[in-house]
């Protein structure tokens, strides 16, 4: 079963990719243009009907994949390009000094993203940036840990004390051996936070924390389809399974990458 | 003259707070070209012993030495001429191997380190080179691009045995190097192993708790208890006349065919 | 004369449950700035001498009558000699002073101090009588003093007034649970006809739709405005609610900034107003409610004209007056919109039809604080999107500095006059004639008016329409 | 001696919990938008902000006013909201009351239905239900907790009418109110809280079936399920401990939007609007209450692990 | 249930464990015999499906493994045993112990607690007594204080305890059927003299299976033996008779390097490799 999950998994954020992919070259209508009648349902030519504005749903879903992809990449490899050497740091530093990074990472871990983006949508004004920005520096923490947790398991491994012994700097022993060591658990960790990072993004954008309306993502058109929800509620229907497939997507693979990767998983040896 | 020297080092960890005495103040000689077995029971302070002449583990008291100089308050960065010298092979030989790099790349590793590059004798890590060191071992050289999960147990012990000699050391440290493998492969490894020292001419610190192995390998032999040396002096000496109670519980207690 | 109902029928009692998504931030609203804080308080736990009914005709409440001297100056008002606090203690001449004294002492806030710069001195004739003298005739005056600065507190509780409210009304103020609700029970000691309702609950949402939601499961008797007009669909049940559209005095203004070298171009600011569908536009973002205006008047004042075709919606014409300008090749413009609900999507709308006559509009959402810094302190904008909510507030338009950068002397001239004006009809003339100046002037779009979108469950009565003063008036409400 | 680690962790605490307040504080004024002008709002007369900001003591030197606010919060005074002049101290203590009843209740529902959900996912995996279980399971990861709360609302509040919309009703004046006012966001948050957790069950309950103790325990006649709860469990529940100990630090600010759809008066909500409000007092303490309240729980959990024995220790650290 | 003492206890015939979707086959075709009160010793390369077979006979082996041939107890059938009854066995009638004592045990339960629980399990009316029982058991797998070594955690106790505690735990019910994988392999050679002597005490009249890849250790305890080589067995016989005069090649190569001492320092020592060439080595 575990292949199952992982090619599930793989299947759903195919979609989404394919559908971010054809978003940056087309979308059938501009996606932010009033283009029709208000609330139209499904049908023909607007495939999945048109918004409170009289714009084309399926083109800014196809719009907003895009942009959640952006969401989840940006605000993940931001983490983790600080989250991941600060953690490394951590783990191969003893004393005080690797305590640094831990201590750090627990400071900011009681600021979790909504917090952050509270504050950077008021100092930088709310948009689909500030939203990653916050998202990504909320995820440090994250990778701090997981990437200290799993530095000090490679620590103790024969082969770190047999490069040390045979004058590898500690550099290098990070880069040859500690990296490549911990980046299965790593990948589990970005793959996991890439589906939080995508509810986060919603959650703001319900806030009114996230995207912009110039911009719009799922979160914000699942927020605008609210207003609507007695009246039209197939308005809320796509953005909201567009949301639950992404995120079910890198979860799936996170559970499937852990369950591949996991040695202590092949039974009996 | 000696290449290692312990003088009055000892060994306390704290664990869970508390002090413990893994390696009481000890007086060890290790002459250059010179086998010497260490055997003990589990936890006796085997493995503390033949880190702390490595310098792995620092000495809570008393001085280490390597080639006459003391390596305790050096630090890492003033040991090179100690890395250079020294190589160990570790017990286990599915964790002393780096799972995602290449033979290859395991071998060549101490060559490309960079207290090596001040000695004027090393050799570029050309594939050559390399497929020598592995044929050195008994390897096909064919296998320089495999991972080390490719490979059985015997054979990665090999390789590691191979990495610890690439640099040409004067000092090799053996911990246990085949209590973790196969009874009908740890033969091939100890016979390797007593060529490679054989040849070289280098002073080996075998550790193990097989007397028979260490009977066969070395010239001197250490019995440590409780972090103790209780009897040391030649193998069979030792071996066939224990003075001290506990070596000779270890010598009855080895089982022979 | 009264305003208050005497139907006759005595309190119901029962509780009233109404919706509110306004916060007050505190319960001084002397003290403290902000609509939430009048908008529980005012009329019904505070009364003033004198009160706009919903024809914006100024009526009688403390005060049983009035009069003004022949320059305008002096005004003489006569106090109902009924009148009482809910303490017992006697609301007489004495007690208006102490009041006015202190509504435009040190602790009243700048907009309040402001409203009462034309009064000179305020002296208690009589304990029935009170005399103010102005400085200057202003017509203005009078109006606002039917608004928070005219409130009349008990002097005794002014030690504690900004934890424990206490007035005269037909309520008092019970408690304040912070973050959910105000409670007000009914006084029953009123000197006038009493509230029909034990215990009344403002209850707050910051989030509309929870409002709604709380309004559809039955919880609340009241949605006091329902500001996501998009959701109205859920309320068309006739038999479980009514619907009550009105106007207020929310001018939803899309603002030019005339220090801005393209905006300084009469041509320019027409050209934007003929390029605009003003109509779609409400349609689109609001819901199709909500009246056009044409200028910064709501239909509820007197000098209202209707403006709102000053400038139909002409995108060729548009175009024409931009190729005049010296932009045919294009014009770039910089819309920076507070993050309130009608503002960015009125943004996205504007942005698409001015593109369409070549204008190219750059929008950007500001959160309110950053709003007001950039664009209302240090008028770095080019155009932006606000509702300007005060009543009778034409003067923004005139006071110096004004965010726009809108200085047109003939203007502040007729104002001037129009508050100086001997008589009522003479007043409005002058307003009207400003009116029309501003929208000659295109001196701003007014895209349309915020309408008033009352909920109530069916057997609710004497729901005030319009929403023209900042107070939510409890005292016609009745149910059943 | 375990009394010294102890002793140097709780120094770090204490540089954490100073450094801590120092950057709230920080961050909290670095906030744009002047705090006068935004109390004065969209009607300020010019030269007012500048008097305002006189008579809050906006003036004085940064360090001065940090310092000071840092000392009044060592007594408990958080001082008083700039916008209502109200003490910040029992305002937060009103609202900690929702916050904390919202995301106890939440964890201890998310945690009575992750465990067997997990552990039945775990055991199972290899089989269709199993899989089914696990994917259904995840279902809270893949919905964003405002929109369940919507539909929990329009079903049961609006449709069937059996539970109220919103609102909050306080603990001590009616418990009967206030559980029936807490089933629904309660039960949208142990839907998030509940996926996070029942992941960590399947992967926990998964790799304690792959200890040897488990297959002892399996040897000696025990079943599967058996097993489970007799071994497993008490070895999972000290890192499944930690796991919720964090989540619930992370919830407390985390159950804002649950807060804002259940119209629930929480810290969270206060928060935002004292933001929005640019009410730095409030602001300052909600932060601080929080990411103390953070730093706090992982100093106990870390202390926990120093105390009790190595063993544990592993079991705990593993993530 | 008293077998006829003619009857042997265990009865394997052509058992084959496959895995996977390879297929591949771990344990191919082996058939053996227990004998009432017999010690049977497996010695075998690593990976030769020592373990395997030893799991098979538990009915402890994952889900995945597909296992065919015979397994008979006491002339019952264990291939396709109803789980509920395999539990009702195993610990009671059926027990093992495994190799690794610092893992075998709970960590977070009183070692006391824990071989109680084996008693407790199959035995509900011998409740009231158990912890008098789990002392005596432990005072018969040499431990002096009993009482302490009962409320203490596994971590709290050396490797050799804690390997008598699991043998206490696998006795406890006087099972009919012991099986030991490798159950000194993790000892230090002192502790692990003292563990084969209990053991050869203790399995004295029980018949039990002892699995090890080193002969020396196998020959404390078993009085058969049988080789496996990739899951074949390519020998069988009484220990001293196999040493003696091993006839595979493999087993002749292992008995030749176990003999280290026999080799002249400096010679070279003579390995599996020289006698039988094992794929991938
Ligand atoms: N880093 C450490 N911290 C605390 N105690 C340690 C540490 N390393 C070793 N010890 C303890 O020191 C003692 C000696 O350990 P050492 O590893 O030297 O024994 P050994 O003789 O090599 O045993 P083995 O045969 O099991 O390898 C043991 O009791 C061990 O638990
Ligand atoms: N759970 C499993 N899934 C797949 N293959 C397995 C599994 N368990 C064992 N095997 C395979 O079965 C074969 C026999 O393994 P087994 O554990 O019985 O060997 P062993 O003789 O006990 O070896 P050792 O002496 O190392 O314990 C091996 O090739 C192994 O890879
Ligand atoms: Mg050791
Ligand atoms: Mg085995």
């Amino acid at each position: 079963m575990k292949r199952a999950t992982l090619h599930t998994g793989l299947t759903l954020i195919a979609v989404i990719v394919l559908l971010a992919v054809v978003g940056i070259f087309w979308t059938p209508y501009s996606p932010t243009a009033m283009v029709g009648d208000r609330l139209l349902g499904p049908g023909w030519p607007h495939l999945l009907g048109t918004d409170g504005f009289g714009a084309d749903i399926f083109s800014r879903i196809i719009n907003g994949a895009k942009i959640v992809l952006l969401v989840g990449i940006v605000s993940v490899s931001g983490a983790a390009l600080v989250g991941v050497p600060a953690g490394i740091f951590a783990g191969m530093k003893r004393g005080w000094v690797g305590e640094i990074p831990a201590r750090l990472a627990d400071i900011l871990y009681g600021f979790p993203a909504l917090l952050l983006a509270i504050l950077f949508a008021a100092a930088l004004g709310g948009s689909t940036w500030t939203a990653m920005l916050a998202i990504s520096i909320a995820t440090i923490p994250a990778f701090v840990r997981i990437a200290r947790a799993a530095t000090l398991q490679v620590m103790a491994q024969g082969y770190v004390e047999a490069a040390r012994l045979s004058g590898t700097p500690g550099r290098s022993v990070a880069v040859r051996h500690v990296l490549p060591n911990i980046a299965p658990v790593l990948g589990v960790q970005a793959s996991v936070s890439f589906g939080i990072a995508i509810l986060a993004e919603a959650g703001l954008s319900y806030l009114g924390l996230g995207s912009r309306a110039s911009e719009p993502t799922w979160g914000r058109m699942l927020r605008e389809a609210q207003d609507y929800i007695f009246s039209e509620p197939v308005q809320a229907l796509w953005p909201g399974l567009a949301i639950a497939v992404a995120t079910m997507g890198f979860n799936l693979l996170g559970d499937g990458l852990r369950d591949l990767l996991d040695p202590r998983l092949r039974e009996l040896r | 003259m000696s290449i290692v020297e312990l003088r009055g080092a000892g060994v306390t960890y704290r664990r869970g707070g508390r002090p413990f005495v893994a390696l009481h103040p000890s007086d060890v000689v290790i002459r250059p070209g010179e086998r010497v077995g260490v055997v003990g029971g589990s936890g006796s302070g085997k493995t503390t012993m033949a880190r702390l002449m490595l310098g792995l583990v620092p000495p809570s008291e008393g001085d280490v030495l390597f080639d006459g100089r003391s390596i305790v308050s050096l630090p890492e960065r003033r040991r090179g001429w100690l890395r250079a010298a020294a190589s160990m092979v570790f017990q286990d030989p599915n964790s002393s191997l780096n799972p995602r790099m290449r033979l290859r790349d395991i071998v060549a590793e101490p060559l490309r380190s960079p207290v090596l590059q001040g000695r004027g004798d090393v050799p570029a890590p050309t594939v050559d080179v390399l497929a020598g060191a592995l044929q050195g071992v008994g390897i096909d050289a064919g296998m320089l691009e495999r991972y080390p999960h490719q490979l059985s147990g015997g054979q990665r012990q090999r390789i590691a045995i191979a990495r610890a000699l690439i640099s040409d050391p004067a000092f090799l440290v053996a911990d246990e190097p085949v209590s973790a493998l196969d009874v009908s492969v740890r033969a091939q490894v100890l016979n390797l192993l007593t060529d490679e020292v054989a040849e070289r001419s280098l002073a080996l610190v075998l550790v193990s708790h097989d007397l028979a192995i260490v009977r066969h390998m070395c010239e001197r032999v250490l019995v440590v208890e409780r972090g103790r040396i209780v009897e040391q002096g030649a193998v069979g000496d030792v071996l066939d006349s224990p003075q001290h109670p506990y070596t000779r519980a270890l010598v009855d207690a080895t089982l022979t065919l | 004369a009264c305003t208050r109902p005497d139907t006759g029928s005595p309190t119901e009692g029962g509780t009233l449950n109404i919706g509110v998504t306004t916060r007050p931030d505190g319960l001084d609203p002397i003290t403290v700035a902000g609509a939430g804080t009048p908008f529980v308080l005012l009329y019904n736990v505070y009364e003033t001498l004198v009160k706009v009914d919903s024809d914006a005709n100024i009526k009688p409440l403390l005060a049983t009558e009035w009069t003004v001297s022949d320059d305008s100056l002096v005004y003489t008002f006569t106090l109902d000699p009924g009148a009482k606090f809910a303490s017992g203690a006697p609301l007489d001449a004495e007690a208006v002073v102490a009041n006015f004294e202190r509504n435009r002492g040190e602790t009243a806030t700048a907009q309040i101090r402001d409203k009462w710069g034309p009064v000179d001195t305020i002296e208690a004739v009589d304990p029935a009588t009170v005399e103010v003298t102005l400085t200057r005739p202003s017509h203005a005056w009078l109006y606002d003093l039917s608004g928070p600065m005219g409130i009349v507190a008990d002097p005794a509780a002014f030690a504690t007034i900004n934890t424990t409210p206490a007035g005269s009304g037909p309520y008092t103020f019970g408690e304040w649970e912070e973050g959910s609700y105000i409670r007000l029970a009914s006084n029953d000691a009123y000197w006038g006809t009493p509230g029909r309702f034990t215990d009344v609950y403002f209850r707050y949402y910051s989030d509309p739709n929870a409002m709604n939601a709380a309004m559809l499961s039955g919880q609340l008797d009241i949605i006091s405005n329902l500001t996501v007009p998009q959701s109205i669909e859920q309320f068309r049940d006739e038999s479980r609610y009514t619907i009550h559209e009105g106007t207020t005095t929310g001018e939803v203004v899309l603002g030019f900034n005339h220090g801005s070298a393209p905006l300084q171009d009469l041509k320019v600011r027409q050209a934007i107003n003929h390029a605009i569908d003003r109509q779609t536009l409400v349609d689109a973002v609001w819901a199709g409610i909500g009246p056009l205006i044409g200028s910064h008047v709501p239909p509820t004042d007197p000098w209202y004209e209707d403006l709102s075709q000053a400038y139909p919606y002409d995108p060729a014409k548009a175009r024409e007056l931009l190729k005049e300008a010296g932009h045919e090749t294009g014009l770039t413009l910089r819309l920076r919109v507070p993050v309130l609900p009608y503002a960015p999507p009125s943004a996205r709308f504007i942005a698409e039809q001015l593109g369409e006559v070549g204008i190219d509009v750059v929008v950007e959402e500001l959160e309110w604080g950053r709003w007001l810094e950039q664009v209302y302190a240090n008028h770095d904008y080019d155009m932006t999107i606000v509702a300007h909510v005060e009543p009778r507030d034409m003067t923004a338009f005139s006071f110096e500095g004004n965010y726009w950068g809108y200085d047109n002397p003939d203007y502040n001239r007729l104002l001037e006059e129009a508050d100086a004006s001997l008589t009522e009809d003479e007043q409005v003339a002058k307003l009207k004639e400003a009116a029309r100046l501003l929208s000659d002037d295109a001196a701003a779009d007014w895209l349309f008016l915020l309408p008033s979108i009352i909920i109530t469950t069916p057997d609710i009565s004497g729901v005030q329409v319009n929403q023209i003063s900042l107070s939510f008036d409890l005292t016609m409400l009745a149910k059943g | 001696m375990a009394l010294r680690r102890v002793l140097v962790r709780a120094a770090w605490l204490l540089a954490s919990l100073l450094l801590a307040s120092f950057l709230i504080f920080v961050v909290a004024n670095a906030l744009p938008g002047d705090m006068a002008q935004i109390i004065l709002g969209s009607n300020a007369a010019p030269g007012e902000a500048e008097a305002l900001r006189e008579r809050l003591g906006l003036n004085r030197p940064f360090m001065l006013r940090y310092l000071e606010w840092l000392w009044g919060v060592l007594r408990f005074d958080f001082g008083a909201s700039y916008i209502s002049g109200r003490a910040v101290a029992p305002l937060i203590a009103a609202r900690l009351e929702v916050t904390l009843s919202l995301t106890i209740l939440g964890m201890l529902v998310a945690v009575l239905v992750a465990l067997p959900v997990g552990a039945y996912a775990a055991v199972r995996r290899r089989h269709a239900d199993g899989a089914v279980v696990s994917a259904l399971s995840q279902v809270g990861l893949a919905v964003p907790a405002f929109w369940a709360g919507i539909w929990l609302v329009i079903i049961f509040a609006i449709q069937l009418r059996w539970l109220p919309a919103g609102g909050y009703v306080s603990y001590w004046d009616s418990v009967g109110q206030w559980l029936t006012r807490l089933i629904l966001p309660v039960i949208s948050l142990a839907l998030v809280q509940g996926s996070v957790i029942s992941r960590y069950v399947r992967s926990s309950v998964v790799e304690v079936m792959q200890e040897d103790y488990f297959r002892t325990a399996r040897a000696v006649g025990w079943s599967r399920g058996g097993a489970l709860f007799r071994h497993g469990l008490r070895n999972i529940a000290i890192s499944l401990l930690t796991v919720i100990g964090l989540q619930l630090a992370t919830l407390l600010v985390g159950a804002i939007i649950i807060e804002q759809v259940f119209a629930l008066p929480g810290l969270g909500s206060a928060l935002l609007l004292a933001v929005s409000q640019r009410d730095l007092a409030v602001v300052q303490a909600i932060v601080l209450l929080l990411v103390w309240s953070v730093l706090v729980i992982n100093f106990v959990v870390d202390v926990t692990y120093q105390l009790i024995d190595p063993r544990l220790r592993r079991a705990a650290e593993t993530p | 249930m008293t077998p006829a003492t003619d009857a042997p206890t265990l009865e394997v015939t052509d058992l084959t464990v496959t895995f996977g979707r390879r297929r591949q086959k771990a344990v191919d075709g082996v058939s053996f015999t227990v004998a009432a009160g017999e010690t049977l010793g497996i010695i075998g390369q690593s990976g030769s499906g020592k373990s395997v077979t030893a799991l098979a006979i538990m009915g402890l082996l994952p889900e995945h493994a597909v296992v065919s041939g015979s397994i008979r107890f006491g002339g019952r059938e264990l291939v396709g045993l109803g789980e509920r009854e395999y539990r009702g066995l195993r610990g009671d009638d059926l027990a093992m112990i495994f190799q690794e004592p610092m893992t075998a045990l709970d960590p977070t339960m009183r070692v006391g607690r824990q071989i109680g629980e084996v008693v407790a399990l199959h035995h509900s009316d011998r409740r009231g007594g158990i912890r008098g029982e789990v002392l005596t058991w432990l005072g018969r797998v040499g431990i002096d204080e009993p009482e302490r070594i009962a409320d203490s955690f596994p971590h709290e106790l050396s490797g050799g305890q804690r390997q008598r505690a699991l043998i206490a735990m696998a006795l406890a019910n006087q099972p009919r059927l012991v099986l030991c994988d490798e159950p000194t392999t993790a000892l230090d050679v002192l502790v692990q003299r003292q563990i084969l002597a209990l053991l050869r005490e203790q399995l004295e009249g029980r018949s039990a299976i002892f699995v090890s890849h080193d002969l020396a250790v196998v020959r404390q305890t078993a009085t058969r033996v049988v080789v496996m080589l990739e899951g074949r067995i390519v020998e069988e016989g009484p220990i001293e008779a196999v040493i003696a005069q091993p006839r595979h090649p493999y087993t002749r190569g292992l008995i030749a390097s176990a003999r280290i001492d026999r080799v002249p320092p400096g010679q070279r020592l003579p390995s599996v490799a020289d006698f039988y060439r094992v794929e991938g080595q």
